[in-house]
């Protein structure tokens, strides 16, 4: 997938970071960002039916409530963060307008939402080295029989934080990044991947 | 190298908590009615125990939740985690679960 | 007691060493001490020492649950220097510093007290302000101190890494050159048998495991040998204190964490001082064996297992490696942890209690060893006199009532 | 060279080329550095640690304590190879260590002839006077201590880390381990097995049983194999578990490379393996136990399953004739493998009374026996020339009769078998003392863990592989999987394992007269060191180990350490169960530093780097950078040739004077919603927050709950029920944590959310006089009146249609915008305003200047001006404190010492010469001439030469300070000097605050 970095007046976290130096076949490991992406940071209460109907009525689909898992609906991803917070990503153009949109049907719920777009980046990694790679920097299990696609979790790479999810079996993972941290896991993912480099 | 059950997210390791301390040290309903012995009491004060210690922990890279537990603070094991709010289990009971003498005693 | 010296050791060797006397004697406790310490540690021991030595208590013994020197003492990175921020704790240091300066002598053992130095690394301009705040309150309480700047630093430890390009480039540093490092073991052993010459009995594999109290006043101990009767407890039981403060209903303002610290294989010298560094935690020194001694930070949760975890020591590794990167082929051979007993403001407690004869020495957490001389000197006086020493007013209890604390955090983030 | 024909696992026509000493020699593939110089007779090898007496190869793995190499040269060398596993490789490059000039003439042994006045613990006796040489005499000492020499240069070398997850973790690939990973792999469980070794195999690689009728290298090859075919099943040859930690959590450091010719090494170097395991087997073996004796040190005598090994696996030809010596069977295979490489003469002294059936075998191949004696010394200095036997008592405590010389090359000796309990220990495992097998073994175990084989002191091949299978089918089925039973392969006759337990040849002189006799080699502790440790009153094992060294070597005792014990209680005249171990701790072998710390290190990884979204530009514009928590924050912009003065100079006066804009990206931020969030803040800060005004901003003070200064900053109300919270820099993430440990266990009843967005936006502040103009050219939708928009009010506008917040607040204490925008668009945003400013000569400010800026205003900065023992009134600030509410840390300012009137404060301090600017970090005083220990009224927390001000300018902490406006007092200066200055307030400029209200 090409990946951008630059548009117009906004650029990508990123953008320092040239993953096609990793000197290797896509089918071993390939790296891209997905930047300038909507992020929505959401918080409530499922026990709140209230707020559960107004997320579903706001979504499209129910919030996850099981732990570690991800709803895909309508090319919104929706990630459980916590027992009382999702976070939702999207295009970035609908970002907005689903905030309003969330807030209004919130309007009187114990709840939160707040765009945290330019504070994200998302990395998509795929290829037969992906676990490894992903491995060398997280204490998470990612055998299949016990992080598979559907599941998500919060935890760390290398030294930041990260929220992982499996999008298929292959495996193809993705993991946000804070922004001001998106530069060193660059750094350090093209240290990781040196030993992956066909000469 | 512990590894810690948050009751949100599942079995994780200790690099994604943060330790916080004691647990169940109640802040003063009424501080000024304190006097500066009792209010060093909370402020300072710890039951620091050799064995069964009921302690806070925060998941700091995960759901960042802040939960209770109980661990041997000899043997480094957890005998059980709960959340903030939930009853606070009987340690009495709990110790005398305890596996087997390495369990409550250090080498 | 045999008196240690070239000429006894060549005497002795002509006998096959068979006529060397007991270090200390192994003595049976006694039914009544006039003062039981409780903790066999540098600082228990010392404490016995001075209180036979300065205030002529001869009936008094120590008390070990395990082998004398096998708690923090024997497991500590010996890092020696009083360049303390605050005047209370500097004169205390400072106290400590100069009875280091005679103790081989004044014992007639050998501590291997070495003043080569330490050397306390900034790498931020924070920490630069911090250094030169640090080093002129110490000037001006009489503790030797000079702040060294990067180029100075490259040129006294040519293999430290001062490169401008590592992720937290050293700035400077203050140094103490009456610093240094001292024989952990040989400390307890001093001690152990200049008291023993003293008539101190020194009970070993004697667990206190209870107190026994009348009218709010101490009456003696329960041990693992027994009863034992006296009229003033001392206790010095470092990573423990929290437990014995509770066999006497006390608590204290501690917690007991895991601090570990771990040695190198040994090698030919390299390294002739001593390094800190507080911002990327980790602290160096070579033994004269050969092995780099290296010191963790502690580990974050309340431990009595004498172990840490795993990350704590790859974090220290990392530090090291900025520092260091010459030893990055050097091997580690063994790691281990001790006990420390933290306080909230990174200072010790000597002090009384409110049960009478019961004085607890206590929370000095990640960096007493270096105290070990000084704090039985006035801990010896507060027990010998019911009262403390003005070396150790200011470390009483009673700070943590009217929030006179020490705050030594900064000069003891890693504080060894 | 001295080989066997054929046979033994070397590959003979791979010829290595090496040196030692300088000196060329060829081994073959397969070799390892102990064994090539075994097979080129070279049998001195090194120099001990304290007498530097001449030394020789021991064991054959991790528990030699002699046989330690300095590998390579330059930045590549390693001190202390243990010869005994290092394979060798073309152009190898060998020294030893510890010798000087070289090991044949070594001028350290003189420390041989002066032995004697060395014994345990001689400088605590010593070198105490007089009291000043003791530095003079440590660097003596120093200089003739350590073994190997660091490399000093960096090095190049690179290492990998990596997560790993199993059902079961094997440690150790021996037949016990094999037959745990096959069992276990068959049934579908994750496995990982490791070994140390250049090849699994453990002591099938020296064995010369069958199992299944096949020779045992046939059965491990077939079994590789299948391994190898297993997808679950992860094999990690060179493999050290060299740690077991809490929870199941162990580290294996593989080495990947050093087995490899220089010229073909890439990649990494070595491995570590940090692996949580649902259930552990240590099939890690036993390390034979040699017995001590006279001389016992001498090269050449060696530990017979060594010399089995040398022999079976290496084709070495260890010499003409041999002397085996034992208390246990199984040394009777070590003659007869000796014997069939081809020795003239093999002799066997087993302690023991005679046993036909053991003897019968070595008859037949003309091995001589002699049964109840014991070599008793051994002559020769630099090689075994011959032993000395003697008869020995039936109760094994005392000899007898006359001396009988027997001339060999070398002397084998078995003593028994340690059980490899180092990780079980290190689990936490109290190891028990089995009288029976003489040896201490796995108690209890306390984590998911089984010892099986020779680890469990199991000690026959057909145990091994029994308890191997059976151990390797519970640990999966206990993780979940559903098996059968694994066959278990026949085998052909195990050796015997009968002992008589013998530590060490009696002498019929007290210990410490005779020959010396070594219990722990690397050290050079012998049995009169743990006779004078008793003698002297050390009798505690652990008392006993600091005191002699004992087990404190690169080896850690593998091969001493439970002799020493023994030994010990004897000379204590108690039971080695009473005397107990000492304790295993990691490492099992020592591990490099480079593989621990692993690849994380440098500049850009040893620490997150924070990077803003204005970075870039700030080095593409000359920014140097100050470390700022974890954030590289500007910290000046140069232009050519200026210096920092200049620069910061420049910098302040373009503020003051015209406009400047800073990045202030990296202030913590967090956003509080809810409608309890006015309470929550009232809670969280000292003043209170119900009343401001939506779209207002208001400062605020955090405190600890010990009423200490902890953090600081301006929120802002967004609307009724949300908030926008600054935080420091290096506080924001403290902040966060503190404030939802207050939320969610003290408060959980209060509806507010917190949510971090100090990455979603970026910020520039914009300063100066001409900053209105500057903002307002590029801002859409905001009406930037002065009185439409004043001090400490909020706005939202459009910059190139982008949405923005624009916050009038300062720091500065100029008229001030600081415009927040989404952070992809920092970059923009930041470009704009410059553009807009190009007429004004906007100039970008760094932290440098941003601290003289807030200082001429007398503004605080947490963490320079405070330092965790400042109060808000302490900082003259008591008008932020809150008389009605409760918040937390107020109780502790009403505590005694707190509430005190005379503490330290804050003030300003202007030097009576204006041109000098004080050191910060300086200390204050009343009177400099007063004698040193000297009364010190607090510190200089902050000081600049501010060129808006005309003069220096400093902050300070001093006692008494707000009720000591114009006194004087005198200030440290580098040069130990001091300078005189006067306590002044703290404002230094517009002390109306009429700049940032224009
Ligand atoms: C890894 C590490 C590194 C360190 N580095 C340094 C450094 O470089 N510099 C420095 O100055 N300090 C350092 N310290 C701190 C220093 O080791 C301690 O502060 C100091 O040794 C404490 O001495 P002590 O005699 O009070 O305690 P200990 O030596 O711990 O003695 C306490 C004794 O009390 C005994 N005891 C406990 N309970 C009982 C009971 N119920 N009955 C009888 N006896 C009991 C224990 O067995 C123990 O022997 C370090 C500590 C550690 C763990
Ligand atoms: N006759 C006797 O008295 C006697 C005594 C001892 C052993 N043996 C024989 O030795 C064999 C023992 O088999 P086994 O499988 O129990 O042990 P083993 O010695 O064959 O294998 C153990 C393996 O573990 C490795 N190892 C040890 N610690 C390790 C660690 N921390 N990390 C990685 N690898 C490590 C060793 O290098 C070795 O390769 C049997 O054949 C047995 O008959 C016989
Ligand atoms: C200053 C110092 C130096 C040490 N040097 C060595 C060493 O060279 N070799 C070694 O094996 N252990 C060394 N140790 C560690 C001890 O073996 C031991 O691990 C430590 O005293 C803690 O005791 P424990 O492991 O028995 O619990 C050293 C310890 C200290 C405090
Ligand atoms: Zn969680």
């Amino acid at each position: 997938m090409p990946e951008t970095k630059i548009i117009s007046n906004a650029k990508s976290p990123m953008v320092e970071i040239d993953f096609s130096s990793i000197k290797c076949p896509g089918s071993v490991l390939s790296i891209c960002e997905h930047a300038f992406l909507g992020h929505i940071n959401i918080r409530g209460s499922l026990d709140n039916s209230k707020f559960a109907a107004a997320a579903k009525k706001s979504l499209g689909i129910d919030l996850p409530r099981e732990a570690n898992t991800f709803v895909e609906h309508n090319a919104k991803t929706i990630l459980w963060l916590g027992p009382n917070e999702w976070l939702l990503v999207c295009d970035a153009d609908g970002t907005a307008n689903l905030v309003e949109t969330l807030k209004s049907n919130f309007e009187d719920i114990f709840s939160a939402v707040t765009d945290v777009s330019g504070g994200n980046t998302i990395l998509e990694i795929s290829g037969d080295r992906a676990r490894a790679l992903l491995l060398k920097g997280t204490p998470l299990d990612l055998h299949h029989s016990v992080f598979s696609k559907g599941q998500c979790a919060q935890t760390m790479v290398a030294k930041t934080g990260m929220t992982l999810w499996q999008v298929s079996e292959d495996p193809v993972y993705k993991l946000i990044v804070r922004r001001s941290f998106s530069d060193y896991l660059g750094h350090w993912i093209l240290d990781a991947a040196r030993e992956y480099h066909e000469e | 190298m512990l590894l810690i059950e948050c009751p949100y997210c599942g079995v994780r390791d200790e690099s994604e908590f943060t330790y916080s301390g004691e647990a169940h040290i109640v802040r003063p309903l009424e501080p000024s009615a304190l006097s500066d012995k009792e209010w060093a009491d909370y402020l300072f004060y710890r039951s620091n125990p050799k064995g069964l210690h009921r302690e806070m922990w925060y998941h700091s890279a995960g759901c960042r939740r802040y939960f209770n537990a109980v661990r041997d603070t000899v043997t480094y094991k957890f005998k059980c985690v709960y959340k903030i709010g939930d009853s606070q289990p009987n340690l009495d009971e709990l110790s005398s679960s305890a596996k087997h003498p390495a369990d409550v005693e250090a080498k | 007691m045999n008196k240690y010296s070239i000429f006894s050791l060549a005497r002795n060797a002509m006998s096959h060493h068979e006529k060397w006397q007991r270090a200390w004697r192994s003595p049976s406790p006694k039914k009544r001490y006039d003062a039981i310490i409780v903790g066999g540690g540098g600082h228990g021991l010392a404490t016995a020492y001075y209180m036979a030595k300065e205030h002529g208590m001869r009936n008094i013994a120590v008390l070990e649950k395990g082998w004398i020197g096998g708690g923090n003492t024997g497991r500590n990175t010996t890092i020696v220097r009083s360049n303390y921020l605050w005047d209370e704790a500097a004169q205390l240091y400072e106290k400590s510093m100069k009875l280091w300066e005679g103790l081989s002598q004044d014992l007639n053992y050998n501590v291997m007290f070495s003043q080569r130095g330490v050397y306390n690394l900034g790498h931020t301009l924070q920490d630069m302000r911090d250094i030169q705040r640090r080093v002129n309150a110490n000037r001006l309480n009489g503790v030797d101190g000079e702040v060294v700047d990067a180029a100075e630093l490259q040129k006294r430890i040519p293999h430290l890494n001062c490169s401008p390009d590592s992720r937290y480039p050293v700035l400077g540093a203050s140094f103490q050159a009456r610093g240094g490092t001292a024989r952990h073991d040989a400390v307890a052993w001093g001690f152990a048998r200049a008291a023993d010459n003293l008539g101190v009995d020194i009970i070993q594999n004697c667990e206190v495991i209870g107190f026994r109290r009348e009218n709010g006043e101490i009456q003696g101990v329960e041990t693992s040998q027994g009863y034992i009767e006296s009229p003033k407890v001392g206790v010095v039981t470092a990573g423990s204190s929290s437990v014995l403060a509770n066999m006497a209903g006390l608590r204290l303002p501690l917690e007991s964490h895991p601090l570990q610290a771990f040695v190198s294989e040994p090698i030919k010298p390299i390294l002739d001082t001593v390094v800190m560094s507080n911002a990327v935690h980790g602290y160096i020194s070579q033994s004269d064996k050969g092995d780099l001694v290296i010191g963790a930070g502690i580990d974050s949760y309340n431990g009595y297992g004498q172990r840490g975890s795993f990350t704590t020591i790859e974090h220290t590794m990392t530090a090291i490696m900025e520092l260091f990167p010459i030893f990055s082929r050097v091997r580690m051979n063994r790691q281990w942890g001790g006990i420390v007993d933290t306080c909230p403001d990174a200072c010790p407690i000597i002090s009384k209690t409110d049960i009478k004869g019961l004085y607890f020495n206590c929370g000095w957490g990640t960096g007493g060893f270096k105290a070990t001389p000084g704090s039985g000197w006035v801990f010896a006086h507060t027990v010998a006199n019911d009262n403390p020493h003005e070396l150790n007013a200011a470390f009483a209890l009673d700070r943590f009532i009217s929030g006179a604390l020490i705050d030594e955090h900064g000069a003891a983030g890693v504080a060894h | 060279m001295k080989r066997i024909p054929n046979g033994g696992r070397i590959d003979r026509s791979k010829p290595v080329n090496f040196s030692f000493e300088g000196k060329s020699y060829q081994g073959f593939q397969g070799d390892t550095i102990a064994s090539a110089l075994l097979a080129n007779d070279v049998k001195l090898i090194g120099r001990s640690w304290k007498y530097h007496r001449p030394r020789g190869v021991v064991g054959d793995g991790a528990e030699e304590p002699n046989a330690l190499f300095q590998v390579e040269q330059g930045a590549l060398t390693i001190p202390n190879v243990r010869g005994t596993q290092a394979p060798i490789y073309d152009a190898m490059v060998v020294n030893s260590t510890n010798a000087w000039p070289s090991v044949n003439f070594d001028v350290m042994s003189i420390f041989g002839a002066f032995s004697r006045f060395l014994p345990a613990g001689f400088y605590y006796k010593t070198f105490m006077w007089p009291a000043k040489f003791w530095m003079a005499y440590e660097h003596i000492i120093r200089q003739a201590s350590g073994l190997g020499e660091s490399p000093r240069e960096s090095d190049p070398d690179h290492y990998e880390k990596t997560n790993a997850h199993c059902d079961v973790l094997v440690a150790g690939a021996g037949p016990s381990g094999l037959m745990a990973a096959l069992s276990a792999g068959r049934a579908g469980a994750r496995v990982i097995i490791a070994d140390e070794q250049e090849e699994l195999g453990g002591r099938l690689l020296s064995s010369s049983e069958l199992i299944d009728s096949k020779p045992a290298t046939k059965w491990l090859e077939e079994t590789l194999e299948e391994l190898a075919s297993l997808k679950n099943v992860t094999l990690i040859p060179r493999g050290t578990v060299f740690g077991y930690h809490d929870a199941n959590f162990l580290t294996i450091a593989e080495r990947l490379t050093d087995h490899l010719a220089l010229a073909q090494r890439s990649g990494p170097r070595e491995r570590l393996w940090r692996v949580r395991a649902k259930q552990v087997v240590l099939a890690t073996g036993a390390h034979e136990r040699p017995i001590v004796f006279g001389n016992n040190d001498r090269p050449g005598v060696m530990l017979a399953s060594a010399a089995s090994t040398y022999t079976n696996r290496y084709g070495v030809l260890l010499g003409d004739s041999a002397v085996v010596f034992t208390n246990n069977d199984s040394a009777y295979q070590t003659a007869l493998d000796l014997k069939a490489s081809g020795m003239s003469a093999v002799t066997l002294v087993d302690a023991r009374a005679s046993n036909e059936n053991l003897i019968e075998p070595l008859k037949a191949v003309g091995v001589e026996v002699i049964n109840q004696c014991a070599v008793v010394n051994v002559i020769g200095k630099a090689r075994v020339i011959a032993a000395e036997i003697q008869n020995l008592s039936d109760d094994g405590k005392s000899i007898f009769g006359a001396k009988q010389r027997i001339d060999c090359d070398i002397v084998a000796t078995s003593g028994g078998w340690n059980p490899a309990i180092h990780l079980y220990s290190q689990s936490g495992g109290k190891a028990l003392w089995n009288d029976d097998k003489a040896c201490f073994e796995n108690g209890i175990s306390v984590q998911d863990q089984v010892s099986v084989g020779a680890a469990n002191a199991s000690f026959s091949l057909v145990d091994c592989l029994t308890e191997g299978a059976q151990a390797g089918r519970s640990a999966a089925i206990a993780a979940g999987f559903n098996t059968k039973n694994t066959r278990i392969p026949g085998v052909s006759c195990s050796a015997g394992t009968d002992l008589t337990p013998l530590w060490r040849t009696p002498t019929e002189d007290p210990p410490g007269r005779g020959a010396k006799a070594f219990v722990d080699q690397q050290n050079d502790v012998g049995v009169s060191d743990i006779y004078l440790a008793a003698r002297e009153g050390f009798e505690s094992i652990e008392h006993v180990k600091r005191y002699t060294a004992l087990g404190f070597g690169t080896d850690q005792g593998k091969m001493g350490n439970i002799s020493g014990m023994a030994i010990l209680s004897e000379a204590l005249g108690n039971s080695i169960s009473d005397t107990g171990t000492t304790t295993f701790r990691p490492n099992y072998t020592p591990v490099t530093f480079g593989a621990i710390a692993g690849p994380e290190i440098g500049e850009n990884l040893s620490d997150p780097v924070r990077k803003t979204a204005m970075h870039t530009w700030h080095q593409e514009n000359g920014a140097l950078f100050e470390d700022v928590g974890q954030w590289k924050r500007p910290w000046y912009f140069p232009k050519l040739n200026e210096d920092i003065h200049q620069a910061v100079d420049r910098e302040c006066l373009a503020v003051r004077n015209s406009v400047g804009i800073m990045d202030a990206s990296t202030l913590g931020k967090i956003e509080i919603t809810g409608k309890d969030s006015g309470d929550f803040l009232n809670m969280i800060y000292t003043n209170a927050w119900k009343k401001l005004g939506i779209n207002t901003a208001r400062y605020g003070f955090m405190l600890g709950e010990d009423g200490m200064v902890m953090d600081d900053g301006v929120t802002i109300r967004l609307d009724e029920n949300r908030y926008f919270m600054h935080t420091t820099t290096g506080g924001a993430a403290s902040v966060m944590s503190w404030m939802e440990l207050w939320l969610q266990t003290e408060w959980p009843e209060l509806e507010v959310y917190l949510t971090s967005v100090t990455d979603h936006w970026a910020t520039a502040a914009v300063a100066g006089p001409n900053s209105r103009k500057v903002v307002d050219s590029v801002i859409d939708g905001i009406d930037f009146d002065k009185d439409a928009f004043p001090f400490m009010a909020s706005r939202e506008g459009l910059l190139a249609g982008l949405p923005v917040r624009v916050n009038r607040i300062s720091f500065s204490g100029e008229l001030c915008y600081e415009v927040n925008i989404q952070a992809n668009h920092g970059c923009f945003m930041w470009e704009q305003l410059i553009a807009a400013g190009a007429k004004y000569d906007i100039t970008p400010y760094g932290t440098e200047a941003m601290h003289v800026l807030r200082a001429e205003k007398g503004y605080v900065i947490v963490g320079q001006d405070t330092d965790g023992s400042v109060t808000p009134i302490d900082l003259g600030m008591g008008w932020a404190i809150s008389k009605t509410k409760d918040f937390l840390g107020k109780r502790s300012l009403e505590r005694s010492d707190t509430a005190r009137k005379d503490r330290k404060q804050f003030v300003g301090l202007l030097t009576d010469d204006p041109k000098v600017v004080l050191q910060e970090g300086s200390q204050i005083v009343n009177n400099a001439s007063d004698q040193i220990p000297l009364p010190m009224l607090g510190h200089v927390t902050s000081s600049y030469y501010s060129a808006c001000v005309g003069r220096s300018i400093a902050l300070a902490l001093v006692k008494n300070g707000h009720q000591r406006m114009g006194d004087t007092v005198y200030v440290t200066t580098p040069d130990k000097g001091f300078v005189s200055a006067k306590i002044s307030t703290t404002v230094f400029l517009d002390p109306q605050g009429e700049k940032q209200n224009a």
